[in-house]
């Protein structure tokens, strides 16, 4: 009874009261009131939602999933391996964006496991960042990961440090720090805008190992381009379950394979729907693929 | 118990309203509050961030560590910039005008340094774009090869050479021609490529926020239990 | 050109070299603006947070007549209690000076991470996951007005590319088979938009070096002429 | 041979850097320009406005703000100058609040200097600014004097001549929409041309056309991206109506340096896969 409040389960039942509480104290006027506009985006929710806490609890039940293995996360391991052998840094940047941006928390979370490692092979850890709100998170995360590796004299909040919020003054900064420290494994984790291509050359021109991972589709042609390995999209969120290899994590990656499978069947039983209906000219098959388009259109407002 | 349940707690509840702000309209001020919330605890983290900057500089100056004479720069473009922002130094209209007013010396920082600096770093970028299509597009494998084929029809498609290179098609062949692969690579292949990947990153992004909002994920925290 | 522009170009041609002197190699001078741009800029988003988020929306909103000296418009407002918690967070999140009591501000970082979190969720479940399925369903068939082979085959090769791309990304089930083929078609449809992405902007970086380069002519042509 | 292949294969970063500065600078300074071939998403454009008979309607916005007048400007006065050779009646305006700059532009290097003779609230109309984004478009469809009831010198449009038998968007023969963003193309279909059966051209930022490639060519008959597309589209003009090249050919000059980068990218690419097939890495590979 001791650890209830570490259960999610009690922290669920938790949540739905102090929501429920909310929602009273504001008055039914807020209840009554729901957005008949996001219908279907309250039943996509639920449906891809429902589906990614079911695996996720299955799992931490003890059912065990298979889960295919990602070259570029396998690779971190190795990298820091190589890292500690040169006895060089190795350099960690979570994105250029605020911690509003969830690709940076994503970031964050994968430090954490980057830092276990760091910690175990006692190698130097450099963490420039670009919002002030990262840094102190960043070293509360890395100073929590190198506790529970047992190493927490091994710390030193010095090596994760605030550069500038400017863009273009940050990537100045990393240039020369990597020219002049020469890291030997370059971890790029989180939203990177235009200045992904001069990390990744640069780092290139000191032959770094380089792993990057971001979900802006328009910088992913760059590190796939000038990086060794780089984890496409979806493949950034993934990655902090892959290292910490927490059943619970690992779990909710199936359930997002269910919301892939719910994607693909729309678009599939759509289309040929759609088709259908314009070789038919049939009305009522017309009216049908409208009315399963419309599941998926955004009313404006 | 305050090191770990606490803040995870709150970060539901924070999630939790802003997640029902988007579905029931009454509580749609809770999104604009919240989004100035995080403005105003971002700015005063400066405090920390830019505090701990010229703290380390500073301190790499006292202690002669190599590289302090470029701290020193550091440090004097820093106090410039700030004293010059912060107390509007040189601003036609005294306190009330815009920080940029023209002539104040926060502006003159701007135009002077923070401009060109910005656009001459964002501009390595032809150089970077250059190094980086010699060393990448080698068809290695299969995958390194259609990256190298799209990029090659889609680089010729934007240059005369292009239209020259296959003008001598014959008509019915037309479609085949390098500016209309370009064109059809962009609108069918791209857009497919494009499409996967964004429907990707949005489950991507639902997990993560479902994760974090039940606690689930926590590892930001450390994740020990302690 | 009057003293200050001629000036102002003289301290931007400067630097612009010092930061493309890098291209050659590490050196003193791109050292130097490098640390130059750090300062600036780190100075330059400071006042900026100051001016446009501390003063209008933190004092300005919490007790008025505080920022009347820089922004009299706002002095009659009531002031709005509500802003104490921004300020009681800011407050929490700069314990961390105080190493005894430093664990108190990660109430602040559960805050924003809370943001985050619940603010992202919904958008790109609307923007990126539900609307990009509805524009995917499209007729696999062009028959409007006449049947075009090529509309057709265009518009199998995007839906089909679009599926085969969301099979890549499955995690949970062993890329071997039929689903290990699928999977490899949409590895190359990512390759080919990767390569098409990367073709398409290299223009755009282009003109930026050529917006410096005009700047460099401007300032060897006119640069050189004190002004009088 | 093989021993200069794989130096090939290895280059240093810096020659391809210097190769890059020259092709840049190069033409900048000689003032390079090159042959411009107009693809057909653009010639479309240019045919289309080529074909109306005189005197049709021709909705020209100029939905950007000064930040992409490198890339938007050289469009719209192509665009503009073609359409009044052709003696069709142009309706100018814009969604932009800050795209009335522009607008004025406009009428000052093109109507004011080339075609003199043409006369306001007849052959031409310049109706300014509207708030309302894709609303206004939404109004103008049902009601077009209703959505823009003034010109920008603020005459009433019902006495303008060229207002005559204009009640919807339906009655006018094209749009082209010159933008950067929102609103702009994708809007000008949706609530504009696709309702209103009128065909829609587009002239944007190189950002932005990729998003709009799924629309052309059905919904959209013609897309200039970028510089690129404002050359190709200068280019047509100027093979057609030679007496337009002295002063239309401001982004075929700006061409110049890309054209020239492009090439030089092109050609280290494919040095590099021929040493990567000749030289070492292939052969190791192989055996």
């Amino acid at each position: 009874m001791r650890q209830i409040w570490k259960n999610p389960r009690f922290l669920l039942v938790l949540l739905a009261l102090v929501i429920a509480l909310v929602l009273l104290v504001l008055g039914p006027r807020a209840i009554l009131n729901f957005d008949r506009r996001h219908t279907n985006l309250f039943v996509v929710l639920l449906i891809v939602g429902g589906a990614i806490l079911f695996y996720t609890f299955r799992a931490q039940s003890g059912v065990k999933y298979f889960i295919r293995k990602i070259a570029g996360i396998a690779a971190i391991e190795e990298a820091i391996g190589r890292a500690t052998e040169m006895g060089r840094p190795v350099l960690y940047v979570a994105g250029t964006q605020d911690l509003d941006n969830v690709q940076t928390v994503a970031g964050i979370t994968i430090l954490s496991s980057v830092a276990k490692r760091v910690a175990e092979y006692d190698v130097h850890l450099e963490m420039p960042t670009s919002r002030s709100l990262v840094m102190t998170t960043a070293r509360e995360t890395a100073k929590e990961a190198y506790l529970a590796a047992g190493r927490p004299d091994a710390f030193n909040e010095e090596h994760i440090y605030y550069v500038t919020d400017e863009q273009f003054g940050f990537v100045a900064y990393v240039n020369g720090y990597m020219v002049r420290q020469r890291p030997a494994t370059c971890i790029y984790m989180g939203a990177f805008f235009a200045e992904s291509l001069i990390f990744a050359e640069t780092g290139h021109s000191i032959g770094a190992v380089q792993i990057a991972g971001t979900a802006q589709p328009q910088q992913l042609p760059f590190f796939v381009a000038a990086c060794d390995y780089t984890l496409i999209g979806e493949e950034l969120f993934a990655t902090s379950a892959y290292l910490s290899q927490d059943p619970k994590l690992l779990g909710s990656l199936r359930g997002q394979d269910f919301g892939k499978a719910f994607a693909m069947l729309f678009i599939l039983l759509g289309s040929i729907l759609a088709t259908l209906a314009l070789l038919t000219q049939s009305d009522v098959l017309t009216q049908l693929s409208h009315w399963l388009q419309g599941l998926f259109t955004i009313k404006s407002s | 118990m305050i090191r770990v349940t606490l803040p995870v707690l709150l970060t539901s509840v924070v999630g939790f309203l802003l997640v029902a702000a988007f579905f029931f309209r009454g509580l749609n001020r809770v999104n604009s509050d919240l989004s100035e919330y995080f403005n105003i605890i971002a700015a005063v983290a400066f405090i920390l961030g830019g505090g701990n900057l010229l703290r380390m500089h500073l301190d790499k100056v006292q202690r002669r560590r190599p590289g302090w004479t470029y701290s020193i720069v550091t440090v004097v473009a820093f106090l410039f910039t700030l004293i010059a922002g912060l107390f509007k130094v040189g601003n036609s209209q005294g306190w009330t005008g815009p920080v940029e007013a023209q002539g104040s010396w926060f502006n003159f920082a701007y135009d002077a340094m923070f401009n060109p600096l910005q656009a001459t770093m964002f501009s390595l970028l032809a150089f970077f774009v250059a190094s980086a299509s010699y060393r990448a597009f080698r068809a290695r494998n299969v995958e390194a090869t259609l990256l190298l084929v799209a990029a090659l029809i889609i680089l010729l498609g934007r240059t005369f050479v292009g239209a020259f290179l296959t003008s001598w098609l014959p008509q019915p062949l037309q479609f085949l021609s390098i500016p209309n692969l370009s064109n059809w690579i962009m609108s069918t292949v791209n857009l497919a490529g494009a499409r996967a990947i964004i429907i990707g990153i949005g489950l991507g992004v639902i997990s993560t926020s479902l994760k974090i909002i039940l606690g689930i994920e926590r590892s930001y925290l450390g994740g020990r239990e302690s | 050109m009057t003293l200050g522009p001629w000036l102002e170009m003289w301290i931007g041609a400067l630097l612009t070299l010092m930061i493309l002197s890098f291209l050659f190699r590490d050196n003193p001078f791109y050292r130097f603006a490098e640390h130059l741009f750090v300062g600036v800029s780190a100075a330059y988003w400071m006042v900026e947070a100051f001016w446009t988020t501390l003063i209008p929306n933190l004092f300005g909103k919490l007790y008025p007549p505080l920022v009347a000296f820089a922004l009299p418009a706002l002095a009659k407002n009531p002031p709005q209690v509500s802003r104490i918690i921004p300020l009681l967070f800011g407050i929490l999140l700069l314990l961390r000076l105080v190493p005894r009591l430093a664990h108190w501000s990660r109430m602040a970082m559960a805050l924003a991470i809370g943001f985050a979190a619940g603010t992202n969720l919904v958008r790109y479940l609307e923007s990126d996951f539900t609307s990009q399925i509805g524009q995917s369903i499209r007729p696999l068939v062009v028959s409007e007005p006449a049947f075009s082979l090529g509309g057709t085959v265009s518009a199998l090769v995007v839906v089909l590319g679009t599926l085969s791309g969301l099979v890549y990304f499955f995690f949970s089930k062993e890329h071997k088979g039929v689903f290990g083929k699928v999977s490899r078609v949409g590895i190359y449809v990512l390759m080919i938009s990767f390569g098409a992405a990367f073709g398409y902007t290299v223009m755009a970086r282009i003109s930026l070096l050529t917006g410096r380069m005009e700047f460099l002519r401007r300032w060897i042509t006119q640069g050189f002429i004190f002004p009088g | 041979m093989s021993a200069f292949l794989d130096r090939v294969g290895r280059m240093d970063r810096r020659l391809i850097y210097v190769a890059i500065a020259l092709a840049v600078i190069i033409p900048l300074v000689a003032g390079l320009t090159f042959p411009v071939i107009t693809t057909p998403i653009v010639q479309n454009i240019f045919d289309k406005l080529d074909s109306l008979p005189e005197g049709s309607r021709v909705i020209l916005t100029a939905d950007f703000g000064p930040s992409t007048v490198p890339e938007n400007m050289p469009m719209i006065q192509a665009v503009l100058r073609h359409a009044l050779h052709k003696k069709l009646k142009v309706y100018l305006l814009t969604l932009w609040a800050t795209g009335i700059p522009q607008l004025d532009a406009l009428e000052q290097n093109v109507l004011a200097k080339d075609f003199p003779d043409r006369v306001a609230g007849q052959d031409w109309v310049n109706l300014g600014y509207k708030a309302g984004n894709q609303g206004v478009i939404n109004s103008a469809f049902s009601d077009f004097p209703g959505a823009f009831p003034v010109d920008s010198k603020g005459h009433d449009v019902r006495t303008l001549p060229i207002m005559e038998g204009v009640k919807r968007i339906a009655d006018f023969n094209l749009i082209v929409c010159i933008a950067s963003g929102f609103p702009g193309v994708k809007e000008w279909i949706q609530f504009g041309g696709d309702p209103a059966h009128v065909p829609v051209a587009g002239g944007v930022t190189a950002v932005e056309a990729p998003l709009l490639y799924p629309y052309y060519p059905r919904q959209l008959l013609g897309l200039m991206g970028g510089l690129q597309g404002a050359a190709e589209y200068e280019a047509a003009l100027v093979k057609q109506y030679p007496e337009y090249a002295s002063r239309s050919e401001e982004a075929i000059q700006r061409m110049g340096p890309q054209t020239v980068a492009h090439l030089v990218i092109i050609a280290f690419i494919v040095l590099g896969n021929v040493a990567f097939f000749t030289g070492g890495e292939w052969r190791r590979r192989r055996t």
